[in-house]
């Protein structure tokens, strides 16, 4: 692994050391890159066709990450926007193996970009984790996402994800000490999650300096693109961040928009229509990144 | 932070650090004089320790086998084992500088705890809980708000304790810096579980100690009802080393063979629920699945993974108790020893007399009674239509 | 049988014998060193005694004056000092060979008392209750049914307590060769008063050493409350002989310049109440009235003799204090040190919180907290309109 | 005073020890005989007019001793049916005071029978010992009856009395001791009311036995006419009785007559008639003595 040299885009990389096919999908789309789009969508919300018609729109409005939610009954980390979303997507039976099923779809569609499973630590142990993989082979899923699996209770399925060559999406946060800082954001694949608390209690301005700071230690210490989430809903916000890390993660604000157009998205007439509307906002959103484009 | 493979921190990156803070917290302060000397004065000073050992005379007499011994948790300040521990936690979030705490609560028992000890202490209190607990249990909201503390409603999930405890736990994410999550039994994170099972072993030290200078032999079994399980765990585990068999009450609701029961143990499966890996009832998929109990206390889908640990090592026998079984025990009880009990406990009652009744004169039964069941006369009257007899 | 000229046996001719029966029987086994401690043991194991003495730190903090000690009565089984004299005459009852008792009951908690004792010692148990408070207390009423005591509903009168009292003594009357009338107050006729002072004067006794355990002196003032009066007496007795000033306080209801109290040291005058000569509310033809309370224990139109002899002889000084002086004292107990007192004892809170603003740091006030407010939740609601703060 | 020759009607006396006069019609008509019928009846109920009549008519049929009740808020040696008289009459502001003015008022209708003030003991404390005394002289009262003043709280009360000429009635029951009995008994001036729980639960037919041996012992200790009360309310009651003792007390059975004329004796133009018919049951119920003094 290279060590990030500082202030200069594009220079991450991932050594492919053995790892399976499916890390050329980070390599091609996400290292390097410091102006990542990585929206998150609920699987199954509020249908299946409507999720992967999605994913395919968001790609074509420049998403370098899809992050696929499954539903779970008990989302400790997510805020309501998400934990509704996950009601209405286990109306339809939504489950961790067909959502992996459903990335083949996609990829169907024409989905090119890197597909993150982010899924609650239990449904992952319910579906066991070699039919996880094997399934993930099959279906061309990129990497995985357990917001309840910290560092220390990971070492398994981290040994088992470099095994199989998927990402094993790390999180870090600002109360998270230097020591473990280290160790997580050193070890991170794929991309690093950096969470802000900015979106947990609302937008609090006086965090803002603490939060930039802290981006900045953590860049120092990653071995991967830094992406930041958590309330991240305005194109502002996208502006204000981009010389501070490499990519935001849009959830609940993407979520909303699929909440508001729930109508059209279950009606195969209005479904295409309502798609490109999310499609209009997700792109409003990270228009900061295509100025820098223009402009360089 | 693990009993055998169960237990573990499940939890997102944001809570690690407080985590980490608390155990460095515990470890100091668990060997701390004076910290210990104020926690064993408050119980014994504020919350009426020791609780008696009582024997149940006119039960024995009329199950004509083991002599029955009550270990009368119901009589601690604000009617059950509840208040060790979250003096306990009270004790140690004031050592820690947090100025607030933060509980979940499912009928109320917990939140009257976390508010009194808020209270007593000088702290800031947010109770969450579910809307359909709240409307279920506006006596204990009530309570809780006399207290000072500030309910707020849970209007997620099935707005029921399991919502709340999310809740709470997203809450604590927010505002770790300055508050401190006090959990009400033997679950979640380490070092949840095993903090709250040393704030509760006062339990088992006690009637070990009373059950010995009255009948010079430990007992031949010792019963306890299992919700979250920090009764149990606090009853049994100064015995662990004896020879006395111990029995985990589990509720089994309508019968565990159909859906409605949270006899976890015996019928759920391993999972991580709340921050532990454990025993928890959900489906093939994973979900987890809303439990069903009369009793308001052992109606939680998960179990402490200790509890977990002790019935695979099979040094704990777990069995579970239906609704009717416990509300037969409830009015036994009642009227053999002029104790209303808590529905919960009534659970472990009823395990007892089953057993009290197959074995002989000379053999003796301790069962905790975990709470007084005044707390329930309202659900006992719906569900005996009014009738006590 | 008398307290200076207050007391005697103001009864029918009925009743004479039964009295003379009792009288013996406490002759014999108040000396009686078994019967004594069955006495001593079941309050220990049964009803969770000695209660603690509570240092009241963020009360005595906040009025900068005297420190303030609470005697937890409210820690005892079923929720008030009550238990310790229905304990008292349930056994003497048994030892005389009655098979049933029979009790008078207002709010519900006397008769809780009774029907727990009459199901631990094996009595059959009967309780007057007027019908209006059968109505208002539904919650006390099923817990007593679920105790298996026989509630009767009271319809002369006024429905209340006074005519529960007097249709339980019309009972007793009939009945008096297998009954025994298990009063829950230190009223009634000759030996009553006398003999449920002595089963109550356990809680001076407790507080008189534990305060001197904990300020190797004795308090300076005592402050309880008083409706019939035996939390007072029980606590104020065992002092008589030392310095301590001690304050009997009454309910001033709505003021006691309003026909809405029930002041009757303050506002009454010398009569005949159930058997006793006493202090009462009475219009001036000698109606005995039907007095008011926001609590239910302190609403009561007679007064146990002995408070009137302590008056009289200026050894206790009698107050009042009205509903919403207590209110504001419940509340404030509550949110200062997590317990929720009854509303009666929130009377003597009231007073002792005046008194300690008054006195210097080195100054102590002992408060008998008679019962927990679990059983006033109802209420306060009511009159709060749900809202706590 | 002497002592009574068993098995021989009317020869009780009253020795007047220099008492009052108000004695004199005990000694008129009530000593010496053993047909007494001394009528209970609750002063006000439901009103004076009507408890005045209502005395002079008992007088007419065969009474020899009004026993007038003052109403009480709390009469705890009463049963329902005499609760809800006092109720009743509680309703008109009638007092003790009010009531003793009312014998006068008999008087002047021609009564002359001797009337005894049954009244608690807190209505005659309120009142004032002297005061009533005072009352009592004035309005030809001839005792008094307090039930709930048993003989060792009497003291002073029974040295007024006999001071001030009043009968002061005495109560005994079967559960009073053969020590007080022989002590109460002996002391009995007026007429010894005698209680037979008869009464307070309903008839006991096994009772039975036990309530004529107890007669028997009263009669021999007592210094005045021996009256049974409590539950007489038939005319077989009176015919039982009417050997072992020497009157009967009739309370609830009168009342619940009066209660059910309550309209009739409310409205003057019908009271004469309403009047009549209680008297009819009275003179029913006493029947069994006439019958005695016809065949004799």
């Amino acid at each position: 692994m290279f060590v990030r040299e500082r202030g200069q885009g594009r220079s991450y990389t991932n050594e492919d050391n053995g790892r399976g096919s499916t890390l050329k999908r980070f390599k091609k789309y996400v290292e390097g890159r410091n102006d990542l789009f990585i929206p998150f969508i609920m699987s199954g919300d509020p249908n299946e066709q409507a999720t992967i018609e999605l994913a395919v729109e968001l790609q074509d409005r420049g998403a370098n990450v899809i992050e696929l939610g499954i539903p779970y009954s008990d989302p400790l980390a997510d805020g309501p926007v998400i934990q509704e979303a996950a009601s209405r997507s286990l109306k339809n039976n939504t489950t961790l193996e067909s959502s992996i099923k459903s990335v083949k779809k996609m990829r169907e569609k024409g989905l090119k970009i890197p597909v993150i499973i982010f899924t609650y630590y239990n449904l992952l142990l319910q579906l066991g984790e070699d039919y996880f993989f094997a399934l993930a082979r099959e279906n061309e899923v990129d990497g995985i996402l357990v917001p309840d699996l910290p560092y220390e209770e990971g070492e398994h399925l981290r040994a088992l994800c470099e095994k199989e060559g998927l990402a094993l999406i790390s999180l870090v946060a600002p109360t998270t000490s230097e020591e473990r800082l280290q160790q997580i954001a050193g070890n991170a694949s794929g991309f690093l999650y950096c969470v802000s608390s900015l979106g947990v209690t609302g937008v609090r301005s006086e965090f803002h300096a603490s939060v930039f700071a802290f981006l900045e230690k953590v860049k120092k210490y990653s071995s991967a693109p830094v992406a930041v989430g958590f309330g991240v809903s305005k194109a502002e916000q996208v502006e204000a961040l981009k010389e501070s890390c490499d990519g935001v993660i849009v959830g609940s604000a993407l979520i909303k928009r699929v909440a508001s157009h729930e109508a059209d998205l279950q009606d195969p007439k209005t479904r295409e229509k309502a798609i490109k509307q999310i499609g209009d906002f997700a792109a409003a959103l990270t228009a900061p990144y295509r100025t820098e484009k223009l402009s360089t | 932070g693990r009993f055998g493979r169960y237990g573990g921190k499940f939890v997102p990156e944001t809570v690690m650090h407080a985590l980490e803070e608390l155990e460095a917290a515990l470890n100091k302060f668990m060997a701390d004089e004076a910290f210990l000397h104020d926690f064993q004065e408050e119980l014994r000073e504020f919350s009426g320790r020791p609780t008696p050992l009582t024997f149940a005379k006119k039960m024995t007499e009329r199950l004509n086998g083991a002599k029955i011994y009550l270990k009368r948790e119901d009589l601690n300040h604000t009617g059950a084992h509840k208040l060790n521990n979250a003096i306990g936690q009270a004790l140690l979030a004031k050592r820690m500088g947090k100025e607030k705490i933060v509980a979940e609560t499912g009928a109320g028992q917990h939140g009257v705890a976390a508010a009194t000890v808020a209270a007593r202490y000088g702290l800031e209190c947010k109770v969450f809980m579910g809307e359909e607990d709240i409307e279920r249990q506006a006596l204990n909201v009530f309570r809780m708000k006399l207290l000072g503390a500030e309910v707020v409603p849970v209007k997620s999930g099935s707005k029921t304790l399991k919502d709340a405890t999310n809740e709470a736990i997203r809450y604590w994410v927010s505002n770790v810096e300055d508050t401190f999550y006090l959990i009400g039994s033997v679950v979640g994170p380490h070092p949840y579980p095993k903090m709250v099972r040393d704030f509760q072993r006062v339990i088992g030290d006690e009637a070990r100690e009373q059950f010995f200078n009255r009948e010079n032999k430990m007992p031949d079994c010792i019963v306890a009802c299992v919700g979250g399980g920090s009764n149990a765990i606090g009853t049994f585990y100064p015995f662990l080393d004896d020879e006395s068999a111990c029995v985990g009450v589990e509720a089994a609701g309508k019968g565990i063979d159909t859906p409605q029961h949270a006899a976890t143990l015996t019928k759920g499966s391993l999972g991580v629920i709340h921050g532990s890996l454990t025993y928890l009832l959900q489906d093939e998929a994973g979900q987890i699945q809303e439990p069903y109990s009369i009793s308001a206390g052992l109606d939680y889908p998960g179990i402490g993974p200790e509890h977990s640990y002790l019935k695979d090592s099979k040094r704990v026998e777990y069995v579970s108790i239906t609704d009717d079984e416990a509300l037969d025990a409830l009015t036994l009880l009642s009227q053999e020893e002029g104790i209303i009990p808590a529905i919960e406990s009534a659970h472990a009652l009823a395990e007892a007399f089953k057993r009290a009744k197959e074995m002989n004169k000379h053999e003796t039964i301790l069962v905790c009674l975990s709470g007084r069941g005044d707390k329930d006369v309202h659900t006992l009257m719906k569900t005996m239509g009014g009738e006590a007899h």
